[in-house]
């Protein structure tokens, strides 16, 4: 397993109810496979996850991406600054 | 003579203090600067387009770390497309922000007007606004919600 | 809801002052305004351009009285053009200016940034530089000489 | 006659060496006729008067205008602010 660290932001850390977790994922796991683990273990998230925004150690990340280990993963809606 | 890329001012941060334009544009003013081109989004009390409505203040939060980054990359961004750029200012304030406050900063410094610096300025607001994680939230009296945009990053972006 | 040009705030002025942009641009901005966008300009110590050469100062003079109904027909029309533009400052200053100081500057408030307040800058600056009566002699490590600007305005200018 | 006052700014002042002048010009004289009339009076100005900017009462104005009684008449070179 690999230990990962998970931040939210926005409507995504409301509906978590958190702003950050640490979790074990398989290894290999990728950003497709962790949007389905966390719909299936925070049933709270799984309607976010359609327009989720995920960066992987502070990159924009995409679904065939595999999570590295120790990785810091954001989770967030389309951003909106300015 | 094109200064090199070397020590030319970048300035960017996400800050919960009032943004100071004095103090911006002098750092980013070099001896061969004669042209700035600065624009600041500000918090409206009153929105009239779309879905009108007021807003009591504007509460904003940033992943620091990554939306300096970010704001490094759109300046870098800028160099690459403008190269005449002198200096750059992208900065970002967070917290609790009421109507007419400025909330956001792009600033870019060339030798003369006629050299796209309004242009490196305006690409520098419309990345800001697609890539650097920023969100606000609306307070208005009648309730709050999340802004949302509606840009999703390529890979590499 | 388009604001009443009745009490939208414009500003011009010659000054001998420094130019603070923090104050010109809370003066422009209103309840409506959610973007800015400003043009300074600076004065060169070192011009690589056209005729490349070291700048010591700048000795800037205006037809004050006449200067400040240009900057206000520039600002007329620049609300013409871009009726939608809420706050206006156009700003010359005068005297003896060094390399790096701000020595003019136009802003330019809206509601949002994709209503031509880019445009409406660029304008007013290249507005300024046609019709509004300042000259500036430039003083060097090996000279002095006026700079002449190369418009001539047309009857109704 | 009629009584009017000229201001000089930028190079054509350094030429005429005063900020202004106060001067009686005849009834009806145009500007053209201004051109003609100060290049003869003081020939320092002469090669000035092919690119001067003039303007009566601060509004820029051209050769046919005829120049009126008590009017403020300035000449200066092209603007060069900002």
């Amino acid at each position: 397993m690999n230990h990962i660290k998970l931040l939210f932001f926005a409507t995504i850390r409301d509906r978590a109810g958190t702003k950050s977790l640490e979790i074990d994922i398989p290894v290999d796991l990728t950003i497709l496979g962790l949007k389905e683990k966390l719909s299936t273990d925070y049933p709270n998230l799984k309607d976010s996850m359609k327009s989720v925004l995920i960066t992987i150690n502070r990159e924009y990340a995409f679904d065939d991406a595999v999570v590295p280990s120790n990785a810091e993963v954001a989770l967030f809606p389309p951003v909106s600054g300015g | 003579m094109q200064p090199s890329t070397f020590n030319l001012p970048t300035i960017f941060s996400i800050t919960e203090s009032e943004i100071d334009l004095n103090d911006l544009l002098a750092k980013i003013t070099l001896t061969s600067t004669g042209a700035a081109a600065i624009f600041t989004g500000m918090v409206r009390g009153v929105t009239s387009r779309d879905n009108p409505h007021e807003t009591e203040f504007l509460e904003y939060e940033a992943y620091i770390p990554m939306a300096e980054e970010k704001m490094k990359q759109v300046a870098d961004e800028i160099r690459e497309r403008w190269p005449v750029i002198e200096g750059i200012a992208v900065v970002q304030r967070i917290g609790k922000l009421y109507p007419k406050t400025p909330t956001v900063l792009i600033a870019c410094t060339a030798a003369h007007r006629d050299t796209g610096v309004f242009d490196a300025a305006r690409y520098g607001i419309d990345r800001l606004k697609e890539i650097v994680p920023v969100w606000k939230k609306e307070v208005s009296p009648t309730g709050e919600f999340w802004v949302e945009g509606d840009y999703t990053p390529k890979p590499g972006e």
